[in-house]
């Protein structure tokens, strides 16, 4: 029984089926087409892969929901999704993402000061919370219109990236 | 020469001078703070004394804690490398008085040199050209428009006791300039200490080209030719390159000449840049003087074949200069890349972290002075610089050949995000490879979201890595929550059918 | 120019070649074994293509499945890397009626160059000086005695098939001569199915001396000055340099001039190596020609500045030489160490193993063409180098400073052993140091209990890190079979009472 | 209550204890005499140690009975046995030591040839087994004189590193 994903590249969605054929060796399909390739994992991290005798050498690192790919090209993040769960939560959580909002630590920092309290009202793009990397300070917008509806942080609070700073409902 | 130097820094500052005191039998101290044991300046030294806590204040900047770190070794010098104490007279001064020999210039050179508005005097005095602009140090609106009204607009406002793109803004015109006098005032006040400011004329199409030079204390000075840095963002150097692809071996001797000529006319001693602006119409004007050794020397080092370090610590050390003008001489060409733990898709924010892997690229014309390892945390307290990447090559294209293959090579990974695609993007651009650029490159050229990542090949890798994991990881792999609807992700959209051609090209 | 090359090799030579490609633009395709299946090759190359099963003569010397491979993904040229199929004129002429560019000489230059007798009598006719000894191949023990009375012993008797070191033997005296003759004619008939031999007079103090040539399809043919590779343990090169200590400016004028006019002799066409023997007179004498690439080369790379794969590549493609004899020079100094998995202890078997940890060393002057990486199995099957260690400077001695750096930087742990501590020994030895040495300098130098291990400091950081593991690892730590009586371990008696006194230093 | 150990380097026993005062900072008694160190991980096999202001850096590897400890200065091997057990064992297994002796494969390799039969009488450095790694062939020779009582392999056979080739009794 092969495995099915979504993997979402950009604005891009494509069906990724896995199946084992042997050690090292899997069948992939991608858009109803199949390919084998040898893999060998060659790091803690590290992916060696031969497609039709291309080699792809890789770096692989979670970032939250991400995968971030880093090979000899670049660098580049990768939505993954169970297929199966899409098909069932995917609807709902899109509503939900429409209704609420989360306003997330881009990078980690001080949070220097909080513009808002819960329940104020804010448009998109309004500054809710000021936080300090390195020497810079950086304010964060929200990232729609919409009514405070949590705060989770205060100020002087160090924060790591990707930490829920606010909600907005 | 010493038996034993301290130096007053971190990261691979630190560890590039521990390895110049290496090849020359010399004794390295290093000093850290709270968040520093682990750094890899700490592993290298053959000696380490802790500082204090991790604000560089309390420690990389606390004088006494640095010298008694140095009484307690037995160090007989200390090497300020370059940013914190570097120019800092005061500390140069404590040094001496301690008994130990600071490896830099004399205090004096350091001070004249530090007020940039008395250093435009004196520089003048020497013959040395500088930009038009005021005089003197400047307090009002009016004395800011009245010079605006004889050199033209657009004008720089610059801080006096700035310096390294701090406390400066552009004013495009009279509209502009109320609140621009206002902001500059302020920032210096508060960063500086001291609100005074000073006008000069923006460039058309500006170019930083600086010229390393060196002196000895038996009054040889030379200079070891150019470095492009017009590469910048927001007055931070980004890539680096000697020599410059803009300049011509006439105007190359010239700002040699007048380099060594400013340097003179402080009573320099040791490794100095003086900083230039060149116009479109190669004129060129005096920016200031760095009196320390600089982040980019490494590509002089290349073309020149002089370890700079090592010279700085062998004139401290009294030593006449082991060269003359006569025997430097270019050879090829030389780049630097800075790569940084930042994001440049989010205005280039600090992007800390551990790293979880990293291999450094090597090979033909490659150099890495890296000031972390794999498993070392970049912190959140200093600058976030992971390594410079230096390529060599016979010419401008080679070096860049090689670059690009070194960055391609330089793989980190762990909680953070590197600036490498952005380097990448750079070395590939038409008007970088025609050497046709000026310091507003970036700012013209760069949009996060059209500077893709990677192309086909990446996002191809990408999905078969992506593949891979998730089936290596089971459902586990796929994200437990809802699709990242937010997810801006690998910039522009990416045609599922284009990767899909991709692959069928390769079963040809 | 090509676009894509296959490159017939593995190991450090293959990622070496694919650096050069890439820096071209060039795009490249690995091949590999079995047992390469995860090398460092396989992952830098753009294609790669299994070739067969571990022993390389059914996989990297099985010609028509490299072939098969270059034809299956389009490969235009083949690059032989050193070893395997870099001197077999059969494959060059296989590859190129497979409409394919073979980079390196013509099959006709290989084949003069390769029967060593034949080369002999070629050179001495093109004006080249050949050692005395037998003008061509003999047969008997009395030919031998007769040539042995002409020239006077000691002599050495070798292989007319044979080259690199390999199907030689020494004779110091008549006595020895019968058996000796015996040896060659039975080694050379099995290694090289060729039982013919023929004598040279050994020469006193020798040194190993090559020059490089280089020559291009249009008639130019150039050298690129020297190396010395005096530094052998049984006829294989470890350490290398350029320029040569030894020689002076019109020795090395000469040997300039005599190897162009060798390759000359052959009709040249690329990179190859004019081998010398000096002898302390300074006299010298062609030894033989590699028409390949050798191991050596980045030492020539670092003096001169000239990527030497990327001018094979553009010779081969019918570009002509990018550099003039008027346009090469040599700037500063080069070393390069040979790391080996081998355990110079037992007479440096090969020691080969899984690599867990490994840490390149790197900054100024420092180069590593590596074949590995941490986590990569150095493979029992073929030459267990780790990597090629190169450090340059303005002059031998920061050259020798640089190196003694780096081998102290360069980490590799895991269930193998390196030479790295062996080469440490070398390049702190007072005649290493000197330039005083010649081809014996290993066997009349080197002791391994003698050489010992790093000395207090190192002693007293394994103390330090015994105990550190021992605790750590709670009682588990500790060895759980009997004390290991055999175990000759540390060279020599190591005082404790020496320790402790080095630790009562540290306090003061 | 410190732990006690005996580390073998070259010829000399030191005795060496070793006691928790912190987290990062062991005290280590070296010949009787007390010193602090301070002490990271800094990799899966990389120690940085400070004692005195004086840095030491270095990877270890365990190979076989010895610890190899590998920093700047070079590599140096040190034997290490738990101090109690020493004290147990030690004497037994010496003289068990001087019955019988263990002619183990100093490197990877094949077996080419073995030389002698169970039961045969054998000299001192008596070759005894062939073994073939790279291109080159290697005799290894008797560690003692007496009789032969095991012979682990036969030709052809791939060995490992360490592995028991023969026991001489």
């Amino acid at each position: 029984m092969p495995t099915r994903f979504v993997a979402t590249l950009g604005d891009a969605e494509h069906q990724i089926e896995v199946k084992e054929l042997a050690a090292h060796t899997l069948r992939l399909g991608i858009g109803g087409r199949d390919f084998e390739v040898d893999v060998r994992q060659v790091g803690p991290s590290s992916y060696s892969i031969l497609l039709e005798r291309r080699s792809f050498d890789f770096d692989v690192a979670r970032d939250g929901d991400e995968v971030v790919v880093a090979s000899r090209r670049g660098a580049t993040r990768v939505g993954l999704v169970d297929a199966a769960r899409k098909r069932h939560h995917g609807p709902a959580a899109r509503e939900h993402a429409g209704g609420r909002a989360e306003l997330k630590a881009m990078m980690p920092g001080r949070v220097v000061n909080v513009l808002v309290a819960v329940g104020d009202d804010v448009a998109q793009h309004q500054g809710l919370v000021v936080v300090e990397a390195m020497k810079m300070e950086n304010e964060l917008k929200s990232p729609k219109a919409g009514k405070i509806a949590e705060i989770k942080v205060k100020p002087g609070q160090t924060v790591e990236k990707g930490e829920l700073l606010v909600v907005v409902e | 020469m010493f038996k034993r130097i301290l130096i007053a820094n971190r990261g691979e500052i630190a560890v590039r001078v521990i390895r110049a005191c290496r090849d020359l039998g010399i004794e390295s101290v290093a000093v850290y703070s709270e968040a520093d044991r682990a750094a890899l300046h700490v592993r290298e030294a053959d000696f380490a004394v802790a500082v204090g806590p991790p604000p560089a204040r309390e420690s990389y900047l606390n004088i006494e804690r640095i010298l008694d770190a140095a009484r307690a070794t037995g160090a007989d010098a200390i090497h300020p490398g370059y940013g914190f104490f570097s120019e800092n007279a005061g500390f140069a001064r404590a040094v001496a008085a301690a008994g130990i020999t600071f490896i830099g210039p004399p205090p004096e050179a350091i001070e004249k040199m530090g007020d940039k508005v008395e250093a435009r005097k004196l520089m003048s005095a020497a013959g040395v050209p500088v930009t038009p602009g005021s005089p003197d140090t400047l307090e009002t609106e009016d004395e800011v428009r009245a010079v605006a009204k004889k050199v033209g607009f657009p004008i720089m406002l610059k801080a006096a006791a700035g310096g390294g793109g701090k406390g400066m803004r552009m004013i495009e015109n009279d509209a502009d300039l109320a609140s621009a006098v206002r902001t500059v005032a302020s920032e210096a006040k508060s960063s500086f200490g001291d609100g005074r400011f000073y006008v000069e004329k923006y460039l058309n199409r500006p170019r930083h080209i600086e010229v390393q030079v060196f002196a000895d204390q038996h009054g040889e000075t030379v200079h070891l030719f150019e470095r492009e840095c017009s590469i910048q963002r927001r007055h931070q150097k980004v890539v680096e390159e000697s020599p410059s692809p803009f300049i011509t071996p006439a105007m190359r001797r010239e700002m040699g000449e007048v380099a060594v000529r400013a340097a003179r006319a402080v009573g320099y001693v040791g490794a100095g840049t003086i900083e230039f602006l060149a116009d479109a119409d190669r004129n060129f004007y005096f920016l200031e003087m760095n009196t320390r050794i600089q982040v980019e020397h490494p590509v002089t080092e290349m073309v020149t074949g002089i370890d700079l370090v090592k010279a700085q610590i062998e004139v401290a050390a009294g030593m006449p200069l082991p060269f003359k003008q006569k025997d430097l001489a270019q050879r090829g060409w030389a780049l630097e890349c800075r790569i940084y733990a930042e994001d440049p898709a989010a205005g280039f924010v600090p992007a800390p972290g551990k790293i979880e892997t990293m291999r450094l690229p090597d090979g033909p014309g490659v150099r890495v002075d890296a000031g972390v390892y794999e498993g070392a945390e970049v912190s959140l307290f200093y600058d976030p610089m992971i390594a410079k990447l230096v390529a060599w090559g016979r010419d401008r294209n080679e070096a860049i050949g090689r670059m690009r293959r070194a960055l391609g090579e330089f793989v980190v990974t762990g909680a953070l995000t590197t600036n490498l695609d952005f380097h990448r993007w750079i070395v590939e651009h038409p008007r970088f490879i025609a050497g046709d650029f000026d310091t507003n490159f970036i700012n013209q050229e760069y949009r996060p979201e059209a500077a893709g990542q990677g192309g086909d090949d990446a996002h191809l890798a990408a999905l078969l890595a992506a593949a891979v994991m998730a089936y290596r990881n089971g459902h586990n792999g796929a994200a437990a929550a809802q699709p990242t609807a937010a997810a801006p992700a690998a910039g522009g959209v990416v045609s599922p059918w284009k990767i899909l051609g991709r692959l069928d090209m390769l079963r040809r």
